[in-house]
Formats: C-alpha cells, structure tokens, sequence
C-alpha cells in the first residue's frame, strides 16, 4: 500500500457512459494483485472531503487504469481530468482474488464495473472458463472482446435481450450450472449486491466456492474508521469485518447478509 | 534557526505538538505503510471500552457538504482484545500511546483505566465523555458538569498516567468543564468531539445513517472548535488538545494561537494521510518563520 | 396535480413554507430589484431593537471553508426608525412580515413589541434569543430555559400577534427550549441562529471579526440544524422554522421531513439571490411529484 | 440592477498579473454608469460562498468588462474561465460617481485596479484633465495609453522609479497641485485605502472636492447584510453608511477615517 501522486496518461469514453482512466504510477503499479482497489482523491472537489473507491481493471508496474462510471458528484468531477493532470491515490488495497484451487473450472460472474474488477484475475487465471456478464443493455457489458482474448467463454446477459440471454445472470448461469460439474466450479464475482447474493445463495446450495467482491460505501479505505463494515459469521454468531482491509473478496459461506432484500449499493443514476 | 517542537501533557512527553483524532487512525497498524508513525507526537487510539463492543448497524458514515456524519458507535477490542492484539504492534514505535476510554456507566471508565494501567506503552488516557453516537453513557456524561466531574474523579483514583477529558461541544459553556476537568485532577482536556448532526435521504425519507443521527466532523467544525478552545483557553490553566477540522498547517496554528497546546489531526487522515506529518513540518517552518523558539511561545497569543 | 404550498403559524398564512432569515434579506427593498417578493412565503426582516443602534465594529463577516461568520451585532433604525423608513415600502406587497426582535434587557423585548403591534404591515415576530453577536441579552436568554420563558411570557402579554422565539443551538437539549416555548405561549420555533464561532489570523494573531467570535452559517451547519430540528419536532408541537445553510430545494425538503414547517433562506441568499423562489418551486415539484396534496403532509414524515 | 447569467466573450492577460474579463451581459451592460461595480459568483469555487466584488472597467450595451488581478481562492479560481462559459452576476451596483462640477477641472487619482474603476469616468467627462497613477513599478500601471486616447494628460508614478515620479502618487500629484487653482479641482480617486486618504485629506485642507471610491470587503453587495459599512459623518458625529448601496464612492468630507493608519484591503499578495 502507497500513497502516490499519480499522473493521468490517458482518459476518454470506454463504452456507453463508462470511461477509462489510465495513471501513470510507478509505485502503485507493481504492487496490485487481482480484484484490488484504489481510493482516489478526485481534484478539485474541494466541497467533498471522502475519497473514492474504484476496482483496478489493470496494472503493470508503470501504473493502474480504472472504469468508470459518472454517478454522482464525484464521478462527475472526474470527467475534466485530462493527461498531466496529478491525481492522489492510495493502493493497492484490500487482498483481491485468491487463486484457484487446484482442479477447478474458474466461473467469472461480473455486472456493473465488476467486469473492470475481473479483467486482472481473467488474465492471471492458468485456466481459462466461462464468464457471465449482466447489465440492462448492451452497452452495459464492457470488456468482452478482451476477456474472449484471454480465451474466456463469454456468456452475456442483458435484462432486455440486447445481447445474449434475456434476463439476469442468472438466467445465462443457471441454465449452463444445471450441466456441470458443480463440485468443480469456483466462482469470482463482482457485482452489484443483489447479484453477488444470488450467486452466493448457489454456491452454498451447489456446494462449490463462490468468491465475492463485496461493495461497501468507504471512508478511509485502509481499515481504520470501521465504515465499510459487513457481518461475517463466526463459529457462534458474527463478528464485523471491514470490507476494506479484510475483503472486498469473501467466500460465500463467510457472509452473513442483513436483509432479505441486499441494499445495493451500485449506484446506477446520477444525482447530486 | 532550531525550534523546540516538544510539549508536555502531564507526565507524557510528546515530540511535537501534532497527534490523531481517536477513531480517524484505527490502533496504530491500519496507516502505518502510509505514515512514519515515528514522526507523530502521539498516536491517539480508536476508543476502547471495557468489553468487546460491535458498535452500531450500517450505514455507519456519510459524506455532507464540505465535511462527514459518522455514527460508528465505539465498535471494537475491548480492553483485553486491544492489549493483546494492538500493544504488541504500538510498542514498537518511540511515541506515547494515547489511549481513547469509554463506558456505557460510570463504572466501565473505571474498569477499562484498570484494564490498561499496568501496560508501559499506554502512555495516556483520553477520557470520552462526548460520543454523539452510543446512547448509554458518552454525550450524557458529557453535557452535564456533576456526572462529567464524577467520571473525571473515578478515573484519576485509578491512575498516576496524564487523563485527558475529551468535552462535548453542545453546550452552552464550555468554560464550566474545562474547569471542573481542572478541579477534578485532569491534566489536559480534548476538544472537541465530532457535533451531533443528522442527514436525512429525501428520496426514502430515511436517515442517511443508520444509528439516525452522528457526529459531524472536518472541515465545516473548525470555526465552532477555535472558539471552544479559546473559550476554554481562558477559563483552565490545563493544557488543551485541539482538534476540529485540522487540514493544514495554517489550522493546527490557528488552534495554537486560539490557546491549544497541542492539536489532533482526525477527519483528515481520511482525506490525505500524509496530513499530520504535513502539519508537523508546516507548523516548525512558522515557528522559525515567526522566530519563536518553542511551541509553547505560540499558545494563547491571540490578541483578543 | 395542484398542491397546496400554504402553511399557517398562528393566524398568520403563508403561501408558501419558504421565508428569508433574519439580516440576510435587509429590511425588504435591498433585494426588491432581483427578487419577486410577493413570491415568497413571508419576509423576515432584520433584527429591529427598541432604539436605533450601531452594531458592531468592522470586519463584521469572514469567509470560512463553505461558510461564513457574522458578527455584524444588531444596528438598525430601531422600531421608530423602521416604522418609518420601511413599513411603507413592505405595505405594498401582499407578503407576511415578520419583524425579528431583539432587546438588551428584558423590557426591550416588550418595548419594541408595543411599538410595532399597532401596525398592520407586521404579522408576526420571531424573538431573537440567541444573537451570538451581541453582549447584552441575546444568546444570554437563548442558554437558560428560564429567562428564555421570561421573556416570551412577557412578549405574548404585550401582543395578539403570532410569535416566533428564535433557539439557540449551543445547547445540549434544544427540546426543552421547544417544550419551553410552547409552555409560555409561543406560536412556533424558529431553528437555528448562526452557532458561535471564531477564526483567527495567524499572521497578525488577530480574529478575523473585530468582534472576536461571530456565528456561523450557510452550508457547515446544515447536518446540525437537521438535528436541532428533528429533536425539537419531538419535543414538542408548535410549527418549526427551520434554517440553516438551505441552498437547494432539496435542503428544504430535508428540513421539512426533520420536522420544519416552513423554513427560511439565509445566507444562501449572499450566494445567490434567486435561491428562495429556486426553493419554492423546487419544493412544489417534490411535493407534486410524490403525490402530496400538502406540504403538511411531508413535516416531520422522517422514518427515525 | 439584475442578477444574470453572463457569458465569457474574452479573458486574457492585460498586463502584469492583471487580467481582463469580458462578459456578454445584455441585461446588465446598458445601464451601467462610471464607478459602479458587479457581484460575480466565481464558477466551481464550492468551497466557498460568497461573491466577489470587481469595478466594472467597460461596459456598453452587449456587456460588461472587469480587470482583475489573482490574490487569492477566488481569483484564481477564475483564471481557467473560457470563452462560453457561464458566470453569474450581479450589476451594477453602487451609485457610481456623480457628474463633473461646473468649471471644474478634473483630476483622476488610481491605484491598483482603480484605473479600470476610472476609465468609464475618463471617458464620460465632457472635460479631459489631468491622470495620476500610481503603482509599485511600471508593470502595475493599467491603461495609460487608453486615457491618453481619451485626451488625459497622464503622470504616472511608481515606488521603484521605473515609470514616471519615483514614489507614491502624492510625490507626482503634490507639485502639480502647487502650481494649481486648487479650488477648480474636482478628483474621483479609487485606490488602496491609504491613498484615498491621503487625497481626502488634501481636498479638505485645500478645499477643493474629492471623490473616493472606498473598498471594503462584501457579502452581499446590495445594502442587506450590513458587512461593508464606512463611518459617515454626521452633523453630531457619525453613522455607518453601507459601501456597496450608499457608495462606493463618497466625497472625502462625509469619510470618518477609523485608524491612524487606515486599514489596506486592497490584497497585493496571493494566499490561500
Ligand atoms: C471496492 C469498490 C470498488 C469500486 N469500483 C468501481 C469501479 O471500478 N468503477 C466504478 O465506476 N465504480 C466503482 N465503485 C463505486 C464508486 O466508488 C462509486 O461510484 C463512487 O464512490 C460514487 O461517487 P460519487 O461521488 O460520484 O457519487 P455520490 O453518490 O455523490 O457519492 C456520495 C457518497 O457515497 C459514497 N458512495 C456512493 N456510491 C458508492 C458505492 N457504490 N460504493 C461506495 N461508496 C459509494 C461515496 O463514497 C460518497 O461518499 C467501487 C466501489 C467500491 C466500494
Ligand atoms: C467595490 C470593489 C471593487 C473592486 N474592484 C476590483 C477590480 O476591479 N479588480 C480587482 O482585481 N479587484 C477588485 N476588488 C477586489 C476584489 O474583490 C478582491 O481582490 C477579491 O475579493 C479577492 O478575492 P479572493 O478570493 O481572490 O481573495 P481571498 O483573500 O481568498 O478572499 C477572501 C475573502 O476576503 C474578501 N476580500 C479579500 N480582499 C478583498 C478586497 N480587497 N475587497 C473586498 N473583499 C475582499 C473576499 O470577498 C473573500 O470573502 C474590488 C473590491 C471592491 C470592494
Ligand atoms: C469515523 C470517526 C470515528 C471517531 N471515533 C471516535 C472515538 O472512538 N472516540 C472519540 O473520542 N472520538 C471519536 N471521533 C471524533 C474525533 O476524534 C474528533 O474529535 C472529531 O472527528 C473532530 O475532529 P476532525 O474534524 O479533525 O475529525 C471519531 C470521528 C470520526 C470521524
Ligand atoms: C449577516 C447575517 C446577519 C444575521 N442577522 C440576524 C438577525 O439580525 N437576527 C437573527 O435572529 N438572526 C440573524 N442571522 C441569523 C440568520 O437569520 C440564520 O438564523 C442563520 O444565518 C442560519 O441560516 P443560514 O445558514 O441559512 O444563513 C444573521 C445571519 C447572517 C449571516
Ligand atoms: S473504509 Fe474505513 S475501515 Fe473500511
Ligand atoms: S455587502 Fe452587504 S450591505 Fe454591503
């Protein structure tokens, strides 16, 4: 973990609203493993004092690009930035993916900016196997040329048929789990809360491992103010554990979720 | 050309004048990559009560104009769990350990000071009788002089290491608890804690926090704390830590100049934790600047 | 489609819950020329003493991170005086007046009601008990519950007229000023002054206010105001003014779930002189588009 | 006077640090009249509320332009202002100066960025006379040639001697005065505090009129907030009179000055 002055070397549209940030940060860079994150103090807003969070779609040892989505007062601050610009981030942060375990087919199952989250762990995986990517449109699945040339298995799903299958996710996954081996599967998934339950809730069910990236509003980011808290289960109960510094990424069975329906917290329309 | 950073609260001796606000900077190890704590003056823990404690439902913090909401409500350790699990690690680093204490009753202060007394590396006890955000205890010792004065005296009967009442800034006179810190046998009192404050979410008519209501803190808090330093200034001879929106140099000044011996740096960690550090050196550069010759030329030089 | 934006506070009607806040708005024509006054709901004018007073010396405003201190300390014509130089002008609109008030003694309070009750152009007074500007009287009565009520029963025997006491924040349980206010007569509360503070120069060690401390306002105290509100809407059942940094519509519409009736546009108005009218017409979309046929129907509707 | 929402036509360096601003404001532009000045809410300044006070340099029925000069929060912050973008105002404001007397001869006397306050009046006198400027050194001397074009016979003067008389601006005007029917003249002055002063009291010693454009921090800028306030003399001692509403620019007589030194808010420096 550093805090380093990074420097903006690209930053333009990716895709429908999503923007890509590329920081030249040579001290950051070569330190992030899969399905870290940053927390970036956005310039000039000076009315906002909380930095934000944002998963690390790549990284070689001159820096880190990220995906964006303007979402709010922050995001939207972003847009200006331009090649030269500084920009202050902490990372890498949190302890990411873990590998695969030894025999199992690897299921990537990404919405939202979770694609962006996977793309390091869909690289660095030996194996390469199906990845399940949800959005409302189109537009909403990034990445999928590049996971394909990686050699993943794409399988998109859009709630209104745009692409792939119509429906959630799980409309494209369950169908497809139904065929395998479940035993086998290990799942990495980045998404909004909804989605990670859902695929949680399999993964007990199935009995296979099903590894979540958790979304947590933050303020510190490094585990210190006891913000960005989720309940993971204890032997006789629960204990709190800060998805900053002990997660993102969980397996399923340690996560103890509050609700019947999982607040989500990825926000999707923009406001002040 | 050399200026004498140093300052004394009681029995401890801090280097420079510039510590962290408790609960802004986890137990010492969260920001220890980012920041050389060797160069602090003091590391101020995150408050530790007698038990265990989970602290409050999320969501736990919200972003307002300009500053933050934080109801975290005293989740952590305990005495036992952060004896064990922290004194280790802070025992490493060359610099008092101020170890933030509360209670839900007037016994738990008793308890925790109790707890820790026997540990070398605690070097001082910040007393929080002004949490907004825990509905036992905390705030209600703290708005009140008689059960205020109470907890002050418990605890000074169970320990000879510096005790630093940390007062609640909702009341009318803050000059009456910085006294009757004073006459209780406090050696320096903490000012302030986070304002208690509210946010509602107009689309869901729900508050933006769970515990409903928390504690506002940064930036927007800095006019209100100078003047409840200053005001305090002149009603204790007790040294005062001063904390309240501290970003930059210029803020830790102000603090000084308005009667704080020494200040805390809190919010701001969040924001960029290399501030406390910045505020040490921005703090030695006007000392020489100004050609004083120790921190304590500095405080209470406002000409008001 | 159409929702009803009228309020009442004692027999006084408003045709919309938004006011300015006292000293913010001038006496009226200051802003004539940039604000459609009849579109407000009431206008509230700037403190008015029994005799015509100086204030206080300048600098009697600093800007601070998001806000601003005031100390400007009370000058105006007195009651006579604005009789005089203002009433006629006020007259003409077909806007609620509501005339602050303030007094360095008790009897001042009751002075400056006889005079101004005769006059039709005034429709209500907010007593001004927590004027953190002033040395005599003011925050004095706004601190202690029973010279607060002493002075309201003395108002409320010299009028018919609604009457409005002002809190102020700087204390720890602003419901028993609520429960207070209601107890002696009063026809709502208004929430809050600007909160005591200060801010020092640290080139010259001087405060920035020639008056050492002022008080805060604009967007830093919101999250406190909300607070403020909420507890007082609790304690009691008088209509609540509520205030303090509204810049937005959706500031307004917070006050109003907190518990505020009505709410006034203070500083805001430095920033941007459109804001109430902005308010007004953002608070009727709010209200239309969530299906309300009042805005009584959204006071104090917060899920807490 | 009327709020409006002005565009950026130009905004460049002038000279120096000094910078001009000139806004497309159709409502506000015609009915300024020399030594008023504008409210402007510098965009994206978030952590600040208040306005800004500028004199308004020039201004005809298309708009209005301001010369300004970084001091501070606020006007750097205005520096990246383009041309298109939106910037809130609010003129004009103040009651200006009044008309020349009959048979009087007109004196300007400018300081900082008093000359812009000036040039309106310059060139709306029937009469042309004499111009003092005065500044640290040649670069903070604005638009002389502009008042030569209007017919003004300038003397300028500087602290360092690198334009004009060496010294304040009372060394160059002080021998000029000697040689003067001091009766017949008539000075509109806008400069630092000291300045006016220092002008106020020759006009009353010599008993000729000087108009004194005083400068006072602001709030609101309309008369409400009672921030800018001046003492006035009265018949039996003094009242304050508002600088924004009743001013800025007051003869010398009616000015109460407070200290021995009066107070220079005229900012020379930059600070946050
Ligand atoms: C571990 C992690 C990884 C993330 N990765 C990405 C990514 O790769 N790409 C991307 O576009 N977004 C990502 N986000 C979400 C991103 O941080 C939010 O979109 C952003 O904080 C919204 O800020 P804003 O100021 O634009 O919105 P605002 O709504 O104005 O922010 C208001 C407050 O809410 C908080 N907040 C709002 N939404 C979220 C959220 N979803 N999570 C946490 N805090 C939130 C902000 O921190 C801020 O304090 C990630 C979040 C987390 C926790
Ligand atoms: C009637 C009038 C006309 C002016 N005309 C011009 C002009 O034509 N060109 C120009 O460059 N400047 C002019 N000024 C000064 C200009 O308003 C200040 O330079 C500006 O307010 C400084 O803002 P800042 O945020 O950069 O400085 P900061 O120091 O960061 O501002 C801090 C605070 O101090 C106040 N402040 C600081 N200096 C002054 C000052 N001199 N007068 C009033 N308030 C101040 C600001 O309003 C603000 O609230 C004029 C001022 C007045 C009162
Ligand atoms: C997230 C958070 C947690 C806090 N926890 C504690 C605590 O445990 N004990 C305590 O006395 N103060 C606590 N505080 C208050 C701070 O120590 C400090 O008094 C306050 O935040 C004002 O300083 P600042 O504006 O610099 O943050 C907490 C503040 C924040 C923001
Ligand atoms: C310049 C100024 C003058 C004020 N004068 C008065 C006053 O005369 N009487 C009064 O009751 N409140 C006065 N106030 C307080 C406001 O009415 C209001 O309560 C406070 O500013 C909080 O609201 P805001 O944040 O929207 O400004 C004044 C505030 C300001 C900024
Ligand atoms: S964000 Fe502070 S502990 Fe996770
Ligand atoms: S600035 Fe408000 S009265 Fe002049």
């Amino acid at each position: 973990m550093k805090q380093e002055k990074s420097i903006v070397v690209e930053h333009h549209n990716f895709q429908g609203e999503y923007r890509i940030l590329r920081l030249a940060a040579p001290e950051v860079g070569p330190l992030v493993r899969p399905g870290q994150f940053l927390h970036l103090l956005i310039p000039h807003l000076s009315d906002r004092i909380l930095r934000r969070p944002f998963s690390i779609y790549k990284a070689d040892t001159s820096g880190v690009s990220i995906l964006y989505k303007p979402v709010g007062r922050g995001t939207e601050s972003m847009i200006p930035l331009r090649p030269g610009d500084a920009v202050d981030i902490i990372g890498p942060l949190g302890n990411g993916f873990p590998v695969l375990g030894n025999n199992k087919l690897p299921v990537l199952v990404a919405g939202g900016y979770g694609n962006a989250a996977l793309y390091l762990k869909a690289k660095e995986s030996p194996e390469k196997g199906v990845a399940f990517f949800g959005g409302r449109t189109a537009e909403d699945i990034l990445c999928i040329e590049e996971f394909q040339v990686l050699g993943w298995d794409v399988r998109p799903a859009t709630d209104d048929g745009s692409l792939g299958t119509k429906g959630l996710v799980t409309a494209a996954f369950d169908p497809w789990m139904a065929e395998q081996d479940v035993e086998s599967l290990e799942l990495f998934v980045c998404g909004p809360n909804p989605m990670l339950k859902a695929m949680g809730d399999r993964a007990i069910e199935n009995d296979f491992t099903a590894w979540l990236s958790m979304d947590e509003n933050m303020a510190c980011g490094v585990g210190a103010c006891l913000t960005c808290v989720i309940k993971r289960k204890t032997t006789d109960g629960w204990e709190w554990a800060r998805c900053c510094k002990d997660g993102p990424v969980f397996e399923s069975r340690e996560i103890l979720w509050e609700e019947s329906e999982p607040r989500n917290t990825q926000k999707t329309r923009k406001k002040d | 050309m050399s200026v004498d950073l140093s300052i004394k609260i009681g029995s401890m001796v801090m280097k420079n004048p510039v510590t962290v606000a408790s609960g802004t900077f986890g137990y010492g190890p969260e920001y220890a990559d980012l920041v050389d704590l060797n160069r602090l003056g003091a590391i101020t823990v995150k408050g530790i009560g007698p038990e265990e404690t989970l602290g409050n439902p999320t969501p736990r913090t919200f972003e307002t104009r300009g500053g933050m909401l934080n109801a975290i409500g005293l989740p952590g350790p305990g005495a036992k769990g952060f004896i064990d699990k922290y004194l280790p690690f802070l025992s490493q680093y060359d610099v008092p350990v101020i170890v933030n204490i509360w209670g839900k009753s007037m016994e738990d202060y008793g308890k925790v000071v109790e707890m820790l007394d026997g540990e070398d590396t605690v070097s001082a006890y910040e007393i929080n009788l002004s949490c907004p955000n825990v509905k036992e205890g905390g705030s209600a010792f703290g708005t009140d002089t008689d059960s205020f004065s109470r907890v002050i005296e418990l605890v000074r009967g169970k320990t000879q290491k510096p005790i630093i009442p940390k007062l609640a800034p909702n009341v009318s006179d803050i000059g009456a608890f910085a006294k009757a810190a004073e006459n209780c046998g406090a050696d320096a009192i903490s000012i302030m804690n986070s304002y208690p404050a509210m946010a509602i979410n107009i689309d869901t008519l729900e508050p933006e926090l769970a515990n409903r209501t928390g504690g506002l803190s940064g930036p927007p808090i800095k006019p209100i704390a100078i003047k409840l330093v200053w005001d305090a200034f002149r009603a204790t001879t007790l040294p005062i830590i001063g904390m309240g929106g501290i970003y930059e140099p210029e803020d830790a000044i102000e603090f000084m100049i308005a009667g704080a011996t020494a200040v805390a740096v809190g919010t701001a960690n969040f924001t960029d934790p290399s501030t406390a550090v910045r505020v040490i050196d921005g703090v030695e550069r006007y000392l020489v600047a100004k050609g004083y010759d120790a921190t304590s030329d500095l405080v209470g030089t406002v000409k008001a």
